[in-house]
């Protein structure tokens, strides 16, 4: 009964208490009117948005913006589109990480400023030397703490247009602490909930199986948070492994994560989450990734391994050339197919 | 057959230990490495009907192979459902979830967890990767179960930042925390011992330990005053069966073992 | 510049103010504890759960129970199970409406009580002359008012585990006032914003394409708010046009919309949405639905209708043999079906 | 083809005035009735590239038929997308909807809608379906347009009840409120004339009388002071290009014309 009492003053009252105010720097303003307006003012039209990640990323990010890949892990990444941030130097970048080849490619690059940080680090393959040298360093400036379903929920917030999502992780710890969220008692029952704020981003990143040429886009399989990072992208840029006609998508509406008039750019990328796994069309290539282990233990090896995957290479298609064919075939074969 | 116990290493004796854990026809929130095996071979053992729900969306996959990510193909295999990282976790959030596996660099007697910093947070020794789902998991399963090698770095009285929490300042202080009402740290695997907490004071203290192992090793072990209960069990070492399915069926590529 | 400084201002300040609190009865409490202990005590085994509509609300509801109906207006709502609501008088109901065909029956058989109300009405076909008849004479004894989408917002809620949820409808408005909402000032950028409480059911109805016997269950097309209803619901009952063996579902996990451990019962209902419709599977049977637009204006000739169609009628099967093979056959050529 | 204007019905001017509102390139909130039709006719006659959205989860429809209930077949008839009621209504709360379309049982003049009750609330003399997604569309579009009958009873003075917020109780409310900037009622479409808002006071005003009807018929089937500025247009009448593609394409059955 007595929790059930606190509900009651809780409704009699005419304010609830702030419990705690995280400290950690908002590095981006939940600010849904602004987004609003942004979101008015994008087209409509179901115009070809077909282009290299060369241009996509020319046109589409700026140094200082506040970008974000989706992902789970190596899986489903948008690696060629992080190998022409790297290429082409895009600075200053503010980040949403969860992230492993991705985001410590981008350290490795020194071309992160602040981190709105949950997870970086190489799975199995143990912790980020490239975090480690530019946070220890202090070169990244900021840090800011969060969950893994935090970051989700905060970009859920503002994929809801509204400023902030109440949640129950995060409550009683340091990662709170050195997070931007609230805390408040819960004018229903007066139990507290954490406010995560919503978290806008001005560019998001996600590579998915199929997408049309608008950038209707479709994933197999688990969609980890894709359907919410694009909803909070002020501009969105998609890789896909295959370009299909629109007429693929209106036959299965159902299987729309991403309806295209949230996208900027469509980018065919086959094998565009390598060395990363896609499901149902290859396995991921652990003997790359072991390389990329080895060679960010020290600055000067994992520059080498820029130089030759990234800057040694012009665009996506000379990269997978480096590999070849036949390793690429035996990737896919290592992938257990989609039964129809 | 001979009498001699199997030889086994610290990997199988880790993973066999939490799998016997994993109770049949329950949920279990399964990272990779040691949960995803123990959860395998619990479904082998005696857990036909335990069901694995993975962070990014699988939930109920038939485990047939091992993943060395979070979102492989194989944490949904068969699944029953593939879903997004929201609709797991908000599913442990409504009391769906009752088991959880963690790890971490720290841990302190009231099962509060580090994967953040060593040192300072905004000057750090060590930065480390974060919390990642764990404090989710830890946050909303009923029951969290902490997998760790054991040391005194690794045990102490207190952790440099609480990534996860586990019992945090002691008795009523998850609940004043907002967290939700009867969850929290249930057991810690270790090399050395199997490790629980005080119904009342909510510290750790020791259940059973290891083949081979003493009790003084373990408190040797431990950068804190771990309670030790007039009864300590000695854990069964795993036996030839758990390690067949282990080595043949499990982890048959030898990827974690 | 403005809006943000007060922002800044809601930062530092310990408290956040409520600006207003609406005075409609909180039918069902926010318990999210209580939520929880329920939720982690269901059976997580995968068993047989079929059993006949009869069953289903003998075992599962009782008198006074909270229930909802999942569909969007006449479409795809589990009207074999209100049937048998209806049949067995289980009484005292209070309801979450969003309802047409599905309220209105019950409305009909005066078996409701209270009602969180967003629509009831007959669509096309205008009033409803059984909520008129419920409401203005007393008989339904609380009306509260909420926005369609808050209604599922309110789902979600509950299936986030969280006790509201904050959104930017129902503000400034009667609606606000005879809801039980609360508008709070955000404490990131100073705003007024709604918080819904979250929306826990006894009892969640659902209709969809097909399940396994254990309740793992898909639906084609649109999916209304299936998804947050499901995992709102304490006890759930799913009733399919079609019982599939599990391995369809194993071999397409994502599409399924609700995992079987939220399911009590399953039932076997082809043409379970009659008369409405099922998208892809048949068209809805408009002269039937007039005949009941016709007779739910008197309360004589609504309580012929039920006689004759519910109470008449044993079961579900008998029901639809009061139509006929060839008329139901008909209703299926009207709908298109779905290309592979 | 004479010189006579062809004959049309009330329904058919409705659908004629409101689908000539609807801009080619953006999104439409689309109910079921009038605001379908005018969606159809104005993809066939002006807006190819009109979005339309339905709030159960169907966008980019191709309107190929007309459904009778709002989540019917048709509303994601080959569809880019059939999602679900939160992620429409999610959708126009982070702005991505530009026109709402909105009916009620009472409109006054501040565009306030009342679809709840007539007469006090807890005891009601009519009881009126609810906001529905009413509330929602007039609280999140952008611009949001009120196709009405034109008489005394429905404009009036005072709605019984405020179920869908219009500009409330004038100029600043809206925001007050907390109600997302810059939206608000744009249109009403009646049978007797096209009207607006004024930019300043916010009340309603005449913009163009339907064919043969007078301002001052206007004025008397108004319940409330209306403002009528200088120039008062003079709508033209559905051409036979409309009503062909609206009688021969987009209602053939004669569902609602």
């Amino acid at each position: 009964m007595d929790r059930m009492l606190t509900g009651e003053e809780a409704i009699r009252s005419e304010s609830v208490r702030i419990l705690e105010s995280g400290m950690g720097q908002l590095l981006q303003l939940p600010d849904v009117e602004g987004f609003r307006e942004w979101n008015r003012a994008k087209s409509k039209e179901m115009a070809d948005k077909r282009m290299t990640e060369a241009e996509a990323v020319r046109r589409f990010i700026k140094p200082g913006d506040y970008i974000g890949t989706e992902l789970y892990g190596t899986v489903r990444c948008p690696m060629s589109l992080i190998h022409e941030i790297v290429r082409q130097g895009v600075s200053d970048l503010r980040v949403a990480g969860q992230g492993v080849l991705d985001l410590d490619m981008l350290l490795a690059a020194s071309l992160i400023k602040a981190i709105d940080l949950t997870y970086i680090g190489l799975e199995v393959h143990g912790l980020s030397n490239c975090l480690r040298r530019e946070v220890e360093s202090g070169r990244v400036e900021s840090v800011v703490e969060w969950s893994n379903a935090g970051i989700a929920w905060r970009f859920k917030a503002a994929a809801m247009g509204v400023p902030f999502i109440p949640v129950r992780s995060m409550l009683g710890t340091d990662t709170l602490k050195f997070s931007a969220a609230k805390v408040i008692e819960d004018p229903f029952t007066g139990i507290p909930i954490a406010l995560l704020p919503a978290l806008i981003l001005d560019v998001g990143l996600i590579h998915v199986h199929r997408a049309d040429a608008c950038g209707n886009a479709q994933i197999d399989g688990i969609s980890g948070f894709a359907a919410e990072m694009a909803r909070a992208s002020k501009r969105l840029i998609i890789s896909t492994e295959e370009i299909v006609e629109t007429e693929v998508i209106r036959r299965r509406p159902d299987r729309t994560i991403i309806p295209y008039y949230l996208v900027d750019a469509v980018i065919e990328a086959p094998f565009g989450s390598h060395p990363g796994e896609m499901c149902y069309r290859y396995a991921r290539d652990e003997e790359q990734i072991r390389g990329w282990v080895q060679a960010s233990q020290t600055p000067e090896t994992a520059a080498e391994f820029l130089d030759k995957y990234i800057h040694g290479v012009t665009d996506h298609q000379a990269y997978l050339d480096l590999f070849g064919e036949a390793r690429l075939e035996a990737l896919k074969s290592g992938a257990p197919g989609r039964e129809a | 057959m001979s009498d001699q116990p199997e030889p086994y290493n610290a990997s199988e004796l880790l993973i066999c230990t939490t799998s016997r854990l994993m109770e049949d026809g329950t949920t279990a929130f399964i990272g990779t490495g040691i949960p995803m095996l123990a959860a395998s071979l619990a479904q082998k053992m005696h857990a036909p009907n335990l069901v694995t729900i993975f962070e990014f969306g699988g939930t109920g996959a038939i485990l047939e192979s091992l993943p060395l990510a979070v979102g492989g193909g194989c944490t949904f295999n068969r699944a029953i459902a593939a879903s997004g990282i929201r609709d797991i976790v908000e599913t442990a959030q409504r009391g769906f979830v009752e088991y959880g596996f963690l790890g971490g660099a720290q841990i302190d007697p009231y099962g509060d967890l580090n994967t953040t910093v060593i040192g300072d947070h905004d000057h750090p020794k060590v930065r480390l990767p974060g919390s990642g789902g764990g404090n989710d998991v830890g946050s909303n399963c009923w029951r969290t179960i902490a997998i760790m090698p054991h040391d005194r770095r690794r045990f102490v009285e207190q952790v440099d930042f609480i990534t996860t929490p586990g019992y945090l300042t002691g008795p009523g202080a998850r609940e004043a925390a907002g967290l939700p009402r009867g969850t929290g740290p249930y057991r810690v695997v270790t090399t050395l011992a199997l490790l629980g907490y005080h119904s009342e004071s909510k510290r750790m203290q020791l259940l059973a330990t290891q083949p081979g192992v003493s009790v003084d090793q373990v408190i040797e072990s431990t950068g804190f005053e771990l309670l030790i209960p007039e009864q300590v069990e000695a854990n069964p070492a795993p036996c030839a069966e758990e390690l067949r399915i282990l080595r043949e069926e499990v982890d048959a590529d030898g990827l974690y073992i």
